[in-house]
């Protein structure tokens, strides 16, 4: 693949036409994403059904110019209701990662920076709550705040905190030895600011890319949630919802399963081609 | 002796994590809604007399003050009392026994494939020409992505469906044993094999494998001989979330498979309010994440001399 | 050799089978041998069938234990364990003549006594009966004449009582093991006297069962003498519809309960398979309002409630053509079932009428009815289940359309439970199977609204002392004249009062193997009874 | 006329990344021969002595007219051909010997490794002869060694190990890739004694940029340069009448032959290299910027050092009695630093030396206040300062700044080099535009230009890295600077450079240098007094010449001795 007569050029040359490499997966990835968050702001602009509505046409019509992907048990349209859905699985997706990133990095930070006590402290509640199966902390959860999507974006987030923590502590601890952190205390710099500018940086730095398998599984965590009946609140169309309720029409239907699911895998795609994309950039290196 | 001293300090922190664990459940429990005596005798279905209700309710001292409950809960617990299960009425210890079979069977047989597929395509893919990578981790990714119960059903339909190789559920014998398995273990493979690849590509980069190459030897005994012990760390450092992956992908895979196991068990007992079994299946499930990060702890060593020695 | 009960037998029952008490797949000679493999939703956790309430357990009821009396095919009680019976004048006392030669599996003799401690045992708060021991609630005591006869003695007169002695839930165990065991150890182990017993229990898994050697003291009615033909049964339990329906094509087992509506086509498709489909005695699937607090109260918007449902395609929808519109407050199967009576129909325009005379004029931002600025919502709290009924949609979004909301609540089991007692809802949903029209006493008497001292299943909590009245009448006459017009007025008066509405007409949905010969179903409950099926080689 | 062992005309290897990493080269070696690759960092010498097993990498490209050993075509050799060759008739020693061993496994089975794949020796035998290896490779006791982890043996030990792997099966060529860097000069010396000894039986192909250990090892030398061979002939012609220019540029680099004052580096080896000619207009530029409060002396420093006098007026740093104690994983308290006390005077430099391990890095990170000592004290301009509370002392910091041995880890990855230099630029209050000046100036001052502004330290060279450090260092004008190895991972002709741009600094700011390395040559060059190290204490201190010239104490002796320098070759 190297061709040896090649002269040496500057790297400084050569990096902008690396960057600028034609990467269809990427182009792809981004275009599903656009398309995706467009559903979600506004649904209304990709389709013109109602996905609460029950069609007159009856249930599990095959895909047709009226509904293009058929219609459910209920006879709603499903292109409708996936488009509708979009948010909630986003905002499952984004928000449970969000919120398990921001409070497990909030955690694994206090933990990694601060002294042996508080470190000891916390990180043996995180073993307790590590040490509590996933599922019964969702059921918990949704028990305590009821069903519903935030509900279970809460229960999906609530699960993934400690181990965002146990990550961001370890990353703080690297960090808070590197070299490079105490150089900038050796200039003189204040510990906040070594802190701000240094140490949660590069602290965060993997979590780009455990984040967007992150928001995949938090996805498919809210599926199964819906899955075992934990999910949310019907009617509101929301794919792993619509993904649990399919199985059971499955040899009615199959669209019912294969289109949610599809559109499921197709977001973590999406999001972990363009996170590791966005993760290349952040590091600097040439794509 | 250092590895003497780690474990007693590991094992004192480890009652604490059980007793923070079963406390935090305890609490957890009854703050949330539903009376657990109207739910153990009233449920759908159920018509029972009031003296019934009330009977239960003393039974297990549900009319007791909270406090009152937990201390009582916490003395039976020292004594390695689990109570009685409210809804199968027979001692907790002896409800999860009866299911753990299975959920171990599955558990291992699930992280033993998990770990050989990732190891093996790791090792298969690691610093391979790009369209292998990219096929291996594409797959990877769907497969970490997919809900357990997904995969599950398609794994269903392709093998058992249609093509008639598997039973479709039950626990008997190894061929019901498979499906399940492999709905457990696919997941986990693919986390685990993209962290192995990644690092066996670093491993793999290493001036000691250059050495080991420059002596002569095969490049599957390079990978095998050398660059996987290293590899094996990380599957051992990561084993708490393979232990997660598995006791909460159980749940759902024993739903999916109909097979019986601690996973169904805590999915029920939960929802039905059924308090001495959860606390049962949280224990216990608490107890097998200190025993396992225990266990790291002493593999660790063992596979890396740095560790101890240094 | 054994004969069927019945002339009519059809390899594929759809349309017949929708009464109880015939016989499928008839046809052929029986051979003895085999092992049936059957599928079924959910294990009860207890194989006591006075310690639960499960619907499962009135197939393993038939499998384990027999009962004094059996329904024959018009809901009357006929003989079984108990020969013949008297009924004193006031119906306060019952004379059971009981059958000889009829032991338990462990050995244990069929009498009097037996009886007796099987009542008892029922009652006991220890056994935590949910169904059994409420069922005869009225008992008092009993009076052992000799060993085969049996005078019991009742509070009041109850005149449902024979009718659910034939029910699964209260087959008779042997004295023994009710005597010797814990009642967790009964759950676990118990021993009848049925055509088969009990020979392993692996708690969510499944039962194995093999036939009693000599049994021979099945329902006359069955017209068969003899030892069962098949060497067994083994159940599983196959939670998931979808896997239960596939393992059933893929001939993992013979026979599957509980074939999911949407299946069902499928089913009557497949030339290997026969097809099940038997309505149940007892409440019909229905939807009930909570009568006792605001907007429900208010019989208007009840009725404009049922108005802007659409039942007909709700049914529909729901029931892929398998489930028959409800017509009544029984199931058109039940005895003294009145078809005169008609439900109202859907008319939205009439349902807005309604409103806007109850008040509820008023229309918000997002369309809903207001009243004082109140929107017009109730409380619909479901049990958290991954295989949720599109009913809850489907009327939801039908009222929307009248302007009321409909907040679904998805809720957890035990939450579910604590709030139906409670009366906190508006609108519950269910169904009552029993064997006797008394199901109306047990869902709409006054004495059936759960309070702080007592348990109950009125959940519209309906009270009215005309239907009160007939009730109470009801359960002290054994006259069928008298009986027909009491139930023919209580069914009346209730599609006036609106409690709630009825949807569809409960029905139990079965799939076997064609090879899966002479399966009875059971007038009780319309499940099937495998005591002279037969498979074919 | 014998085939020479190794025939290899025009060959060209690339990467990806670098084309052209070889670019056309030709050369021989003999049976019983020596040859030494010597030359630039990054020209290529390691990659010419990888072709040579076929390890190049995966996305490597190797071709060549001929490529040969033995006579035998070793293009487009199948692996199963290559297996037999590797091993067990060329044995091939890494350049980073040190991480070269597997860190699982015990040293013994990595040298038996070699002989379970090409020998049929029994395990018994293998066992054996491993240890009959270690011996020869003068490992004291080999049974205990045998049984040890890389972790638990010295820098030292690990590369003799590794060379006992590579001449387990008795190769006919070892390829030994700068055997002896990383090691202080005692080891250095054994090595290459392990190496001239071996030398009868065997072939060699040394590569080192380490002229004088080629100068005692090898027949024949080939200097290389950006991937090519510039020059090639007996060691003797090149090293003592070299004919192209960066031969001779690259002999004139090495700083022991120097005394401090001279200048090391030439125009034929940086041609970019504009300090020489434009150094003292850059440097003015240095002048403190009007009307900002610099604080106390910084004026001082800047005023050109004409009137410089080492050892004269106050101490900026004195320390006195410093002790510190390490627990390690063993719990075994060890003490690292003890008694140590020096005074580091305005414009002088002090040298450190010792070995590995003997407290040098330590000691230096107690007089930056890095780290705490559990006892003894350091004063900086005669005011305490190692008990100042950090809040105090962050105030003090940028009077004393450090150049880190491995400058890529003391770079945030993140950071630009503007940000780099600019952090450390507003550590003295410098913003916005005047800021973005002064870091160009900086830049122009370590020979870089606005060029590397944008570039991370990733895509810098290490020469280049290891001058954005010491930019690092100057941009908030301290008074002292402590330089940890910081030539060390170098070539002589980016080690010259940046020695020859620090005296230039002393020169005219009149810094201090606090100089820690492990090279004699490099600490005679630019030292005034030299401290010497052994086990955490100071076992000799005094005058660079007194100490070369007549140095006391025993290890101090045993150090000099072991260093080999060009002069001893002649
Ligand atoms: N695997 C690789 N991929 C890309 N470039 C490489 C690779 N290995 C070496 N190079 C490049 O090839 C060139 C020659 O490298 P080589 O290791 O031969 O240098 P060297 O002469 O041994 O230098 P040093 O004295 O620093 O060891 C360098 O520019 C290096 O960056
Ligand atoms: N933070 C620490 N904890 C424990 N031991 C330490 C620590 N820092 C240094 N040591 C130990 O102190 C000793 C001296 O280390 P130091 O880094 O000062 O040596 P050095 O003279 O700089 O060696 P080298 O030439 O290898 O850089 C070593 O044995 C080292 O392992
Ligand atoms: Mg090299
Ligand atoms: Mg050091
Ligand atoms: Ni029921």
């Amino acid at each position: 693949m190297t061709v040896l007569t090649a002269r040496r050029s500057l790297p400084a040359l050569a990096l902008p036409t690396r960057r600028w490499r034609f990467r269809p997966g990427l182009i792809l990835g981004v275009g599903y994403l656009v398309l995706l968050v467009v559903a979600a702001i506004a649904p209304g602009l990709l389709t013109s059904h109602d996905p609460l509505e029950i069609s007159t046409a009856g249930a599990f019509v095959p895909p047709s110019g009226e509904h293009l992907l058929g219609t459910d048990q209920s006879g709603r349209d499903i292109l409708a209701r996936m488009i509708y859905g979009a948010r909630s699985s986003l905002i499952m997706g984004l928000g449970a990662t969000a919120i398990g990133v921001t409070v497990g990095s909030v955690v694994g930070l206090i933990a990694g920076l601060a002294n042996r006590f508080v470190e000891g402290t916390i990180m043996r509640l995180i073993d307790v709550t590590l040490s509590i199966p996933d599922l019964l902390m969702a059921l918990v959860v949704v028990t305590l705040l009821g069903t519903g999507t935030v509900n279970a974006l809460f229960a999906v987030a609530f699960a993934s905190i400690p181990y965002y923590a146990r990550l961001l502590r370890a990353q703080a601890h690297v960090v808070r030895r590197s070299t490079y952190v105490e150089a900038a205390t050796a200039l003189g710099l204040r510990r906040w600011t070594v802190i701000r500018r240094h140490v949660l940086p590069n602290a965060f730095k993997p979590l780009i890319g455990l984040a967007t398998i992150g928001i995949g599984n938090a996805i498919g965590a809210g599926a199964s949630l819906s899955f075992l009946g934990l999910g949310t609140k019907p009617p509101a169309p929301e794919w792993g919802n619509m993904l649990s309720l399919g199985i059971q029409y499955i040899s009615n239907d199959w669209l019912m399963v294969a289109i949610p699911g599809l559109a499921i895998t197709l977001t973590v795609l999406a999001v972990t081609v363009v996170g590791r994309d966005l993760k290349r950039r952040s590091e600097g290196r040439a794509v | 002796m250092g590895i003497w001293k780690r474990i007693g300090t590991r094992l004192v922190a480890g009652i604490g994590v059980l007793w923070g664990a079963a406390t935090l459940s305890f609490i957890a429990l009854h703050v949330t809604a539903g009376d657990a005596a109207l739910a153990t005798v009233a449920g759908d279905g159920a018509n029972p007399t009031q003296a019934v209700l009330d009977r239960v309710r003393t039974d297990y001292g549900l009319d007791l003050p909270l406090y009152q409950q937990y201390l009582n809960y916490l003395g039976r617990l020292l004594t390695g009392d689990l109570g009685e299960s409210y809804q199968q009425r027979v001692s907790v210890a002896k409800a999860i026994g009866e299911q753990l079979g299975e959920t171990v069977q599955l558990a291992l047989s699930a992280a033993v494939v998990a770990v050989v597929l990732a190891v093996g395509v790791a090792i298969l893919t690691a610093r391979r020409r790009p369209w292998i990578r990219s096929t291996a981790s594409g797959i990877e990714l769907v497969l970490t992505s997919f809900p357990t119960f997904v995969l599950g059903l398609v794994l269903l339909i392709i093998f058992s469906f249609k093509a008639g190789w598997f039973p479709v559920s039950g626990n008997e014998g190894f061929a019901a044993l498979v499906l399940p398995t492999f709905t457990l273990a696919l997941p986990i493979a693919a986390t685990l094999s993209q962290v192995l690849r990644t690092e066996l590509e670093e491993v793999l980069e290493q001036p000691f494998i250059l050495t080991a190459r420059s002596r002569g030897m095969r490049e599957a005994s390079v990978r095998l001989g050398h660059a996987l012990r290293h590899a094996l760390i990380q599957i051992v450092t990561m084993s708490g979330f393979v232990i997660g992956g598995l006791l909460g992908g159980a749940v759902i895979t024993e739903t999916l498979f109909v097979r019986r196991g601690v996973g169904q068990l805590m999915l029920t007992a939960t929802t039905t309010k059924d308090i001495p079994l959860v606390l049962g299946v949280v224990i216990f499930a608490a107890t097998v994440y200190v025993v396992v990060n225990l266990i790291v702890d002493i593999v660790y060593g063992l596979i890396d001399p740095r560790v101890v020695t240094s | 050799a054994c004969a069927t009960t019945d002339g009519t037998s059809a390899a594929n029952a759809d349309s017949s089978a929708r009464t109880a008490g015939s016989a499928l797949n008839a046809e052929g000679t029986p051979a003895d041998g085999g092992t049936l493999n059957l599928s079924m939703s959910a294990d009860p956790l207890c194989l006591d069938p006075h310690a639960i309430s499960s619907d499962v357990e009135q197939i393993f009821g038939r499998i384990l234990t027999d009962n004094l009396v059996y329904l024959d095919k018009d809901g009357n009680p006929s003989p079984w364990l108990a020969e013949k019976w008297e009924i004193s004048p006031d119906g306060k006392t019952y004379t059971f003549h009981l059958r000889t030669g009829v032991t338990f599996s462990d050995g244990a003799v069929f009498d009097a006594q037996a009886v007796v401690t099987n009542f008892e045992h029922m009652l006991d708060p220890d056994t935590r009966s949910p169904l059994a021991g409420p069922y005869i609630a009225p008992y008092v005591d009993s009076k052992i004449i000799d060993a085969q006869t049996l005078e019991v003695h009742l509070q009041q007169p109850y005149s449902p009582f024979l009718d659910v002695l034939a029910q699964g839930w209260l087959g008779l165990l042997s004295p023994k093991a009710i005597k010797e065991s814990t009642p967790a150890q009964l759950c676990e182990k118990p021993v009848g006297s049925g055509p088969f017993v009990l020979t392993g229990y692996t708690k969510t898994q499944g039962a194995t069962f093999v036939k009693r050697q000599g049994y021979t003291w099945a329902p006359p009615l069955l017209g068969a003498t003899g030892q069962p033909h098949l060497d067994g049964i083994n159940v599983s339990w196959v939670g998931q519809d979808a896997v239960r329906f596939n393992s059933l094509t893929s001939g993992q087992y013979q026979a599957t309960g509980y074939v999911p509506a949407q299946n069902a086509a499928a089913v009557k498709a497949s030339t290997g398979l026969v097809y099940s489909n038997v309505n149940r005695i007892g409440l019909p699937y229905t939807i009930e309002f909570n009568t006792t607090r605001a907007p429900f109260d208010d019989i208007k918007v009840r009725q404009a409630f049922v108005a802007a449902v659409n039942r007909e395609a709700v049914v529909k929808t729901v029931g892929f053509g398998e489930r028959q519109l409800a017509t009544s407050f029984v199931d058109r199967v039940t005895k003294y079932y009145d078809p005169t009576v008609t439900l109202p129909g859907f008319d939205v325009k009439r349902a807005n009428e309604l409103l806007d005379q109850a008040g509820w004029t008023a229309k918000d931002a997002e369309g809903y009815r207001t009243k004082g600025g109140k929107q017009l919502i109730v409380q619909w709290p479901v049990g958290q289940t991954a295989t949720i009924s599109p009913i809850f949609d489907l009327i939801q979004a039908q009222v929307k359309a009248v302007g009321i909301k409909v907040n679904i609540e998805l809720i957890p089991s035990a939450q579910l439970t604590t709030r139906r007692y409670d009366g906190d809802y508006d609108l519950s949903a269910g169904v009552w199977h029993t064997n006797t029209p008394d199901v109306l006493y047990i869902k709409y008497a006054t004495f059936s609204i759960p309070n702080k001292a007592r348990l109950g299943q009125n959940t519209s909590h309906l009270s009215d002392p005309q239907l009160d009245g007939w009730l109470d009448q009801a359960r002290q006459t054994t006259d069928k004249v008298q009986l027909a017009d009491l139930y023919g007025k209580v069914q009346h008066r209730l599609a006036e009062l609106t409690p709630g509405f009825p949807v569809y007409d409960n029905s139990v949905l079965w799939a076997f193997s064609s090879k899966l010969h002479n399966v009875v179903v059971d007038t009780s409950h319309g499940t099937p009874y495998f005591a002279y099926a037969w498979l074919e080689k | 006329m014998p085939t020479p062992l190794i025939e290899v005309e025009n060959l060209y290897a690339g990467f990806a990344a670098r084309p052209t990493a070889v670019d056309g080269i030709s050369f021989t070696i003999e049976r019983g021969e020596c040859l030494a690759l010597v030359g630039e960092s990054g020209s290529g010498k390691s990659v010419t002595a990888r072709t040579l097993v076929g390890l190049t990498g995966l996305h490597s490209r190797v071709r060549a007219e001929s490529l040969r050993f033995d006579g035998e075509d070793l293009q487009g050799l199948a692996e199963s051909r290559w297996r037999r060759i590797r091993g067990a008739r060329i044995g091939f020693v890494l350049q980073d010997a040190l991480s070269s061993l597997d860190p699982l496994r015990p040293v013994g089975r990595e040298i038996a490794e070699p002989l379970k794949l090409h020998t049929t020796l029994t395990k018994v035998a293998r066992q054996a002869k491993v240890l009959e290896l270690l011996a020869s490779v003068g490992v004291p006791e080999p049974e205990l060694r045998a049984g040890q982890y890389p972790h638990q043996l010295s820098g030292g030990l690990r590369q003799r190990a590794l060379i006992a792997s590579a001449i387990a099966c008795g190769p006919e060529l070892l390829i030994a890739d700068e055997p002896t860097t990383a090691l202080d000069a005692t080891i250095q010396a054994q090595i290459l004694a392990l190496l001239q000894e071996l030398k009868a039986a065997t072939s060699l192909l040394i590569v080192s940029h380490d002229l004088s250990v080629v100068a005692r090892l090898a027949d024949r030398v080939a200097v290389m340069r950006d991937g090519r061979i510039v020059e090639q002939g007996t060691t003797a012609q090149v090293l003592h009448d070299p004919r192209h220019d960066y031969t001779k540029a690259l002999l004139a680099a090495v700083p022991a032959t120097h005394a401090k004052g001279t200048r090391l580096s030439s125009a034929a080896l940086v041609p970019q290299h504009r300090l020489l000619e434009e150094g003292e207009g850059i440097l003015r530029k240095l002048e403190p910027v009007a009307g900002r409060d610099a604080g106390g002396g910084a004026a001082d420093r800047l005023r050109p050092a004409d009137d410089r006098r080492p050892n004269g007026g106050d101490p900026v740093i004195s320390a006195r009695e410093l002790v510190k104690s390490f627990e390690g994983h063993d719990k075994v308290t060890r003490t690292v630093v003890s008694g140590v006390s020096f005074d580091l005077h305005p414009g002088e430099t002090v040298g450190i030396v010792g070995e590995s391990g003997s407290g040098k890095t330590t000691t230096a990170r107690i007089v930056l206040g890095l780290e705490k000592p559990d006892s003894g004290t350091v004063s900086l301009h005669g005011r305490r300062w190692d008990s100042l509370r950090p809040v105090e002392q962050r105030a003090e910091r940028r009077r004393l700044q450090v150049i880190y041995q491995d400058p890529l880890s003391s770079f945030d990855p993140r950071y630009t080099v503007e940000r780099i230099i600019g952090e450390a630029l507003g550590v003295i209050g410098l913003n916005g535009s005047a800021r973005r000046d002064r870091t160009v100036e900086l830049l122009e001052l370590v020979s870089l230009d606005a060029d590397y502004l944008k570039r991370r330290p990733l895509e810098l060279s290490g020469g280049q890295r290891q001058r954005i450090a010491i930019a690092r260092a100057l941009a908030p004008e301290p008074e002292v600077i402590v330089c940890d190895e910081p030539v060390s991972a170098l070539d002589v002709s980016v080690q010259a450079q940046i020695l020859d741009l620090l005296a230039d600094l002393q020169e005219r700011l009149g810094v201090a240098y606090l100089f820690i390395s492990h090279d004699l040559g490099v600490i005679h060059h630019v030292s005034d007094r030299v401290l010497v190290m052994k086990d955490g204490e100071v076992v000799e201190a005094g005058d660079v010449r007194q100490i070369f010239d007549a140095p006391a104490h025993d290890y101090t002796r045993a150090l000099l001795g072991a260093v080999s320098t060009l002069a001893l070759s002649k």
